[in-house]
């Protein structure tokens, strides 16, 4: 026989005054199995607590129904509470009688009497449950981090310096990323490459740190703590331990014709290149699809220059395999593409401002690139169809962003600072000059940004135009922006020399695939998801997967670096044990009933469940059963609704519960 | 032991509505219409399940065993899924079982389907609301209720 | 199939060369048109800026008509009448005492059950590969530089078929058929058609921009799909290259025209020829 | 001389029976391959010819394939046991072929043994059998080897013959079949000339020889491996009667019920320890068999079959025992 | 028809192929033809082939009994043969475990092989004889069920009260199923007990809920369910109502594509209903 307590919760008022707590109580003292129902005007308390602890001891309860707030406000609490009391925690069930009762039902009796059935819910489920101890899972203390920008190299070399090995995978020829590309900083206009240049050198040098670049992750299995990761390293075609690095090779390089990937098409590189002079690692890579050994069979000058002979022609893609602990992902982000469909209906427009058509029309991330000392004009603002220094430059924000019509509904949070940053690198080079920005609003919360902006009006003379565009056209070697400028109240058409547009912040491509296999869910535009907005913003519900950067939402560097640091931390936590705890809420499969149809295997979203052979005592098979692995297992319960012969049940929703659940509301 | 919501007041019919949501998304949708105090009829009672992808087609058969005049089926929108796909699955599931509800002459009309996000208290509310008002429309389901008595010896 | 039809002022008045032209290309693809019995001015003209009730009841009573008669649908070939009568629609859709009160008014009880569409949905409701099966010639002399005007896409909240700063559907259709259209930078643009009494020096300056922008992107004709635009441009061409001595020789074709010519129709048959510019 | 009635009469005749709140059992058209024996609900509904034989048995009357034994209710901390109450429902079974009405009389043993089944006896006393001789037999009848025949009365308080042109011969067997028909028959002349029983025959004697020393044959598997392991023969024979007690509810209230049950379900014999003593069907099938031919007639000194052929009819795979015991024959003496 | 079969199984049997051959035999015409499992080679005289052959005899492979004779060889026609296919796609069988010896079928004098496309087996390791297969629109295949869902909801509930009221759950559908092979099924188990195993109206409803729902996008429309059903039950227009829906929402007909994915424990982000708010 059962002998189940009932601690019914006042919560000051909130409970109270729709819910009548006593009379809730004494029903609830009548259900089957019930040993003791009392109240307390606030559970959740110290004497609150101490009152469940000690009647568990008194009453020798073994079942505890605590009827306050949601389990998601307080489940761990009193579990811990009664874990206190020795009492398995997993014996402690909540009936919901706050949010989603007193706080709104007004009639009393009404809500007194749906309190009880809540109760009567709880009751009836917690008679089934069963101690549960959590699942230990051993550790292996190394860190796979994915996307080597400056999110990702925060990350890596935190962790690597607290004496953890990490590996880094980067899908492009050097880490850096987009910071890599950027001229100066805001709001302090720090350039970007000698801040950051360091710290690539750091991780190249780092002995906790293995490098994979032009690398990509092929596939994950395992679980948290017990990853196995299979990266997959494009050819490079280049000896990498013999390359010097001396560039004899990508001077001679007769193929120059191909757009720089690095500087967004404003300039052309070579068939065997590295993507820019500070590139880490600092050797050259050849582009498969460029080079004319490789494309036409023809050439090989490189070779005959290269005297550390580190040409590979017969280079391979190589798959590594790497046993890992806990996986951080960096992808960080990528423009979106101005004008061009994504093909899944979500963003449409733009084409009206001519961007691909007119040369002129530029994104910010190339204005960055030729505002940059290293950059295709050598830190000169030429434009890119005749050379011309622009006198006359328009900035539009959000392009794609904030539009629900034909963009993006979000705001990519940084273009406001971008735009008031380019405006003054523009003035600070070219004095004569007049920069115009077309905004929505100014968004620029964050220490020293809204000075900056101010900056940028008013020492800087940026003419800001609160007005949407309409279109660009080209007529007689200039732009003709026109636009509204709605303080002002009307029209407004600008000949400009030059656009530049603030296209929104989307994920990186592939960032979707990527989170397919790590299990981490993504939201409608392909950023990542966090466990918790607030709580756990690092942590996703893979466990043993974080993410920081831009992969997770539109960012800058230093809340990117903030959030690295963040899940670096989060890392070494859990590697600050030997053994990892997980939840004991899973599935598991009565192998005696299964028919080995495998349609839990085919529906479960974390890979959790294995083919296991039954033998006989000779050894002969007898058959193939489904076999979950707790490692992997996350408690969802796919499984359980598939399984026909319902051979497959899950601890803390298992099929007896819920049926007694619903058959105490009969 | 009847638990239908019936009001001793009036005696008017109260629909006994059973909810089956998931953990992440309608649970929490939930609790947040009532951190907001939105009020809603106190006809329906919720089980809460982790995933709408562990939502087995036996318990709505079950809720109207038990004698529900409506069940209420929720989880997370397409693609919010805490378990990343246990809503899609649970989608297939619905748009076969329906037809077979259909095909048996159960009132399609008593099982409701939705998407509610956590952050979609507003939506909960309205939706109870809406549910309920029609299931009191639709009055009891006696069709189902005559199939559960026991036949006479 | 067979759809209702709204002709409307200008496509019985002045312009019964585009009537001529949707009539027959629409004949050629199958599209029986059932004129609307005592239909009435859709409100375009002076209505709406005089009287936001009148502006709604005058297309109501047309949406009435076209409901009594059991039309699901209702062609209105001339922009600012379907989009009138879609705005019209709308709002009884999204307001209850208005739909009673304007009921009331126009003595039909309007529901706003029947569609409108204007020229271009009715090609995308055929279908553009139908069309192109249908047709027997190319049009591949033709770089017709696609000329919405200011109401074929807006206001975006009401007319929701295209892009409206930046609209594509009459181009795909063009190029469908063989035609190559030029991008340009006219393709919404005012023609003026609401100054045509009031300040024709406005309506010529626009009219010389909008065909400046066309020849300079290589355009060698336009194609409109709205009675007003087509005589600003093609009526009033002579003017504009009089005012501003300037030799535009652009033939201004309505969709229906480039389509028609697809289906291997005469041009007499669309009405090209009563054209105030014609192809030599 | 003889008692006839017409069909119009007996239609009246169930009429003012329904009126009396009287349950009456009748072979009802489901399909136009289906015959069964139904509650009828109006005096038109039901055969009194052209069928064979239905495809259920008439135990159902006094056996319901599902009763409750008491139901519980848990009020607070105290248990209530309500008890089913006894039925009192009169019943009348009319145009039951007589291989089902025999069976009736080896299904009292049972419910009589040790302890007496107070809800069948009843059931058994409240009910009144009128059976219709048969004219035609089919493939899988065989009753004329168990003793029965086409005009058997075992069981039967009355029995009709069909005369043609709507009319019935009534034979009254028992004080309720005369009570039954008192005052609604009338005399005449015609009798119903006797009809052959079935040729399909099994030789029962020698089925009982074999049977004593059949247990640990080899063959079973060959005779019975096509077996699907259904209930479909058990349900729709007249004399089976085995059944499960189940608890059906949930914490609060619920009932203890009794089902039908059939042996060739696998979880039959299945214990709770997951021993199952008969684990192949050819056990089940064998024991079907024994118990039919074997061990019933030892307890209770009756075949527990009454050559009805249901069993066969009904059977997916057309086994049921007359191909068993033919193969068992076949294979020898 | 019958030599060639006959011959064929002769041959399998006789060079060590297979073990045994499930087919049919049969004692008289007046008596439907049933299966037999001939292991010597000099028995194939007992295999018939006539438009009584309906039995679907998929099952037997799965049987215990039957499996234990050895490898086995077994006659199937172009209808039965799709059992097959999904047993492979459920890890059942092994089809190279299988001969699998199809027989091309005129018709069994069934409404359904009037709308049957399947004449001809496709996946048979032998074939006899030859039929042609002929598309079959899916208004056409589905017709009986679409006359039964026009009628209104009240009605179709008053037709299944009638028709489940006279079920006595001998599971004779479920153990002539091809495709339930559960070890245990789900009415066998308790704790908890997911529906009632009695066969009162209840019980009925829950057991034939969740036999056609596990049959949902599986069932391949033998119809031996309502072949066998001793209640004359139509078990076909539940299961044809899963299959339909499963061809119109998701394109999938169960067992004419062994390398198609099944319905569930599968899903597509596309997935289009009208029904979820």
């Amino acid at each position: 026989m059962a002998r189940i307590g009932v601690f019914t919760c006042w919560c000051g008022e909130n409970i109270a005054r729709n819910v009548d707590v006593q009379s809730v109580a004494e029903q609830a003292a009548q259900l089957p199995g019930v040993r003791c129902s009392q109240t307390h005007k606030y559970m959740c308390s110290d004497p609150g607590q101490k009152l469940i602890r000690d009647t568990i001891a008194a009453e020798r309860l073994d079942g505890v129904v605590i009827a306050s707030c949601s389990p998601h406000m307080h489940l761990k609490t009193f579990r811990k509470a009664a874990e206190h009391a020795d009492l398995n925690p997993y014996l402690v069930e909540m009936a919901n009688v706050r949010e989603q009762c007193s706080w709104v039902h007004s009639q009393r009796s009404r809500a007194t009497a749906k309190a009880v059935d809540l109760i009567r819910v709880a009751v009836a489920k917690v008679r089934h449950n069963r101690a549960l101890e959590p699942i230990q899972v051993p550790v292996t203390r190394k860190v796979l981090v994915v996307g080597g920008g400056v999110a990702g190299i925060q990350a890596a070399l935190d962790i690597a310096d607290s004496g953890v090995p990490v590996v880094l995978v980067e899908r492009e020829p050097s880490i850096g990323g987009k910071m890599a590309g950027l001229s100066e900083t805001f709001p302090t206009l720090d350039c970007s490459q000698c801040i950051l240049t360091p710290r690539m050198v750091e991780v190249a040098q780092h002995p906790n740190i293995t490098l994979h670049t032009c690398s990509e992750v092929e596939q994950v299995e395992g679980y948290v703590g017990n990853f196995r990761v299979t990266i997959r390293k494009q050819a490079r075609y280049i000896d990498v331990d013999k390359c010097t690095g001396c560039g004899q090779c990508w001077n001679a390089c007769p193929s120059k014709k191909t757009p720089s990937e690095f500087d967004y098409g404003l300039g052309k590189r070579t068939a065997i290149y590295t993507p820019f002079p500070q590139a880490v690692p600092a050797r050259p890579v050849i582009d498969r699809d460029a080079c004319l050994r490789l494309t036409k069979g023809r050439c090989g000058i490189c070779v005959k220059k290269c005297q550390a002979d580190a040409i590979r022609f017969d280079d391979q893609d190589e798959l590594v395999s790497e046993d890992i602990g806990a996986i951080i992902v960096a992808t960080g982000y990528q423009l979106y593409e101005i004008g061009k469909p994504d093909g899944q209906g979500r963003v449409t427009g733009y084409g009206e401002y001519g961007y691909g058509r007119y040369p002129d029309v530029i994104s910010s991330l190339q204005f960055e690139r030729l505002v940059s000392a290293s950059g295709p004009t050598g830190g000169e603002i030429r434009r890119p169809s005749d050379g011309a220094v622009p006198k006359t430059v328009v900035f539009i924000s959000c392009v794609g962003s904030r539009d629900n019509a034909k963009g993006l509904s979000y705001c990519s949070k940084i273009c406001c600072m971008v735009n008031a940053k380019h405006t003054m690198l523009y003035k600070h080079k070219v004095h004569d000059g007049q920069a115009h920005v077309f905004y929505m609003d100014i968004r620029a919360g964050g220490k020293n940004y809204d000075e900056f902006v101010r900056r940028a009006i008013e020492q800087d003379g940026a003419h800001y135009h609160r007005g949407r565009v309409s279109k660009i056209t080209q007529e007689d070697g200039r732009l003709i922006v026109r636009g509204v400028d709605t303080l002002a109240g009307e029209p407004l058409t600008i000949a400009a020399d030059l656009v530049v547009l603030a296209a929104a912040m989307r994920p990186a491509t592939g960032v979707e695939d990527l989170a397919q296999k790590v299990n981490v869910g993504y939201d409608e535009f392909g950023f990542l998801c966090e466990s918790h907005p607030k709580l756990r913003p690092v942590e996703t519900n893979a466990a043993g997967v974080f993410v920081c950067g831009a992969c997770h939402g539109p960012k800058d560097i230093p809340e990117s670096v903030t959030q690295a640091s963040a899940a670096a931390a989060k890392v070494l936590l859990m590697f600050s044990r030997d053994r990892l705890y997980r939840e004991p809420e899973i599935a598991h499969v009565q192998e005696s009933a299964c028919a080995g149809c495998f349609a839990c295997r085919r529906s479960c979203p974390y890979h959790a469940i294995d083919p296991a052979e039954i033998r006989d005592r000779q050894g002969q098979l007898v058959r193939r059963v489904a076999r979950v692995n707790p490692g992997l297992c996350m408690g969802c319960g796919t499984c359980v609704a598939l399984c026909v012969s319902k051979s497959v049940d899950l601890e803390g929703f298992s099929e007896e519960q819920v049926y007694a659940m619903v058959e105490s509301l009969r | 032991m009847n638990t239908a919501a019936s009001d001793p007041a009036n005696g008017e019919f109260e629909p006994k509505i059973v909810a089956y949501v998931c953990n992440w998304c309608t649970y929490l949708g939930a609790d947040l219409a009532g951190t907001n105090r939105l009020e809603y009829p106190a006809n329906v009672r919720i089980i809460r399940l982790p995933c709408t992808g562990r939502i087995d087609f036996n318990l709505i058969v079950k809720a109207f065993e038990i004698g529900a005049d409506a069940v209420l089926v929720s989880g997370c929108h397409p693609g919010d899924c805490h378990y990343t796909s246990g809503n899609y699955h649970a989608r297939r599931r619905w748009m076969l079982f329906r037809e077979l509800l259909a095909t048996l002459g159960i009132e399609t009309e008593r099982v409701h389907f939705t998407w509610i996000s956590a952050a979609e208290g507003k939506k909960f509310q309205q939706l109870i609301s809406e549910i309920t008002s029609t299931t009191r429309d639709l009055g009891p389901y006696h069709a189902y209720r005559e199939i559960c008595e026991t036949c006479e010896v | 199939m067979e759809i209702g039809y709204y002709p409307g002022c200008a496509l019985h008045g002045s312009s019964n060369d585009y009537e001529m032209s949707v009539r027959a290309c629409l004949a050629a693809l199958g599209v029986r048109l059932r004129e609307l019995d005592d239909w009435i001015c859709c409100g375009a003209t002076a209505a709406h800026s005089l009287n936001h009730k009148l502006a709604v009841a005058l297309p109501a009573r047309n949406l009435g008509l076209a409901e009594r008669d059991g039309m699901e649908e209702l062609l209105a070939p001339c922009p600012m009448c379907s989009m009138q009568l879609m705005k019209a629609r709308r709002l009884l859709f999204a307001n209850d005492a208005l739909q009673q009160e304007i009921s009331a008014i126009v003595e039909l009880d309007v529901r706003g059950t029947t569609q409108v569409c204007n020229l271009i949905q009715i090609f995308q409701q055929v279908g553009y590969e139908r069309i192109q099966q249908a047709a027997t010639q190319q049009l591949g002399e033709f770089r017709p530089a696609c000329y919405y005007g200011c109401l074929l896409t807006r206001p975006p909240g009401v007319v929701q078929f295209d892009d409206c700063e930046h609209p594509q559907s009459m181009e795909s259709l063009l190029s469908e058929l063989g035609a190559a259209p030029v991008e340009w930078n006219y393709k919404t643009e005012c023609c003026g058609a609401g100054m045509t009494m009031a300040n024709e020096a406005t309506v010529l300056e626009l009219g010389h921009r909008i065909l400046s922008n066309a020849a300079a992107h290589g355009a060698n004709c336009l194609v409109v799909a709205c009675p007003m635009c087509h005589v600003n441009l093609d009526m009033k061409q002579a003017a504009i290259n009089q005012r501003y001595s300037a030799e535009h020789d652009m033939v201004v074709y309505y969709l229906s025209d480039l389509v028609g010519l697809a289906l291997g129709l005469a041009p007499a048959a669309l009405g090209i020829p009563r054209h105030f510019v014609v192809r030599k | 001389m003889s008692q006839i009635i017409s069909q119009p009469a007996i239609r009246r005749l169930v009429k003012q029976w329904l009126r009396e709140g009287k349950r009456v059992v009748a072979p009802v058209q489901i399909r136009p391959d289906l015959v069964s024996y139904q509650p009828v609900r109006s005096a038109d509904q039901f055969l009194l010819d052209g069928f064979i034989r239905p495809l259920n048995s008439i135990k159902e009357v006094v056996f319901p394939r599902h009763e409750q034994l008491f139901q519980y209710r848990v009020r607070g901390k105290q248990i209530d046991l309500l008890p089913a109450p006894l039925p009192d429902i009169e019943r009348i079974v009319l145009a039951a072929r007589p291989c089902d009405a025999a069976a009736l009389p080896i299904l009292d043993h049972v419910f009589n043994w040790e302890s007496r089944d107070a809800a069948y006896n009843q059931r058994r006393k409240l009910t009144t059998v009128v059976a219709l001789a048969c004219m035609e037999h089919d493939a899988h009848c065989f009753c004329t080897s168990l003793g029965g025949g086409p005009d058997d009365t075992r069981g039967s308080d009355a029995l009709l013959f069909d005369l043609g042109d709507d009319t019935l011969e009534v034979r009254c067997v028992t004080d309720k079949g005369q009570n039954l028909f008192a005052g609604q028959t009338e005399s005449s002349t015609r009798t119903a000339p006797s009809v052959p029983g079935p040729e399909r025959q099994a030789d029962l004697q020698q089925v009982g020889q074999q049977l004593e020393q059949a247990f640990e044959r080899s063959d079973w598997a060959a005779w019975t491996n096509r077996c699907l392991g259904c209930g479909a023969c058990a349900f729709g024979c007249p004399a089976c009667h085995c059944f499960d007690m189940v608890d059906e509810g949930g914490p609060t209230c619920g009932a203890r019920v009794r089902n039908w049950d059939a042996c060739q379900f696998g979880q039959f014999t299945l214990h709770a320890s997951g021993h199952n003593p008969r684990s192949a069907q050819s056990q089940r099938q064998r024991q079907r068999i024994y118990h039919k031919f074997h061990v019933y007639p030892q307890k209770f000194g009756e075949l527990l079959c009454t050559g009805c052929g249901n069993c066969t009819r009904n059977c997916p795979v057309s086994l049921g025992v007359l191909p068993v015991l033919e193969a068992m024959q076949a294979e020898g003496a | 028809m019958l030599q060639p079969l006959r011959e064929t199984c002769r041959r399998l049997l006789d060079d060590g192929t297979v073990q045994v051959v499930i087919g049919y035999g049969q004692a008289m015409r007046a008596v439907e033809p049933y299966p037999v499992f001939i292991t010597d080679p000099n028995d194939v005289g007992q295999l018939v082939w006539n438009e009584q052959c309906r039995t679907n005899l998929v099952k037997y492979l799965l049987r215990q009994e039957i499996r234990a004779l050895g490898k086995p060889a077994i006659v199937v026609k172009g209808c039965d043969e799709r059992a097959l296919v999904v047993l492979e796609q459920e890890s059942q069988i092994e089809r190279s475990e299988i001969v699998v010896i199809g027989v091309a079928c005129d018709g069994m004098a069934e409404a359904r092989c009037e709308v049957c496309d399947a004449h001809q087996p496709r996946f048979a390791d032998h074939t006899i004889g030859h039929a042609t297969n002929k598309e079959q629109s899916a208004e056409r295949r589905y017709a009986h069920l679409a006359e039964f869902q026009e009628r209104p909801i009240a009605d179709r509930m008053d037709y299944w009260k009638a028709e489940l009221e006279r079920c006595v759950k001998c599971y004779a559908c479920r153990q002539s199923c091809p495709l339930c092979y559960c070890q245990r099924c789900i009415v066998e188990k308790n704790r908890p007990a997911v529906l009632d195993t009695s066969p009162t109206l209840k019980g009925n409803f829950a057991w034939h809920i969740v036999r056609a729902f596990h049959l949902a996008g599986r069932c391949v429309g033998c119809d031996q369910c309502s072949r066998v059903c001793p209640e004359g039950i139509d078990l076909r227009l539940l299961n044809q109502s899963m299959a339909r829906a499963s061809e119109a929402s998701f394109g999938h007909r169960s067992g004419t594509d062994p390398q198609a994915e099944l319905v569930l424990g599968n899903f597509s982000k596309q997935d289009q209903e009208q029904f979820i708010r």
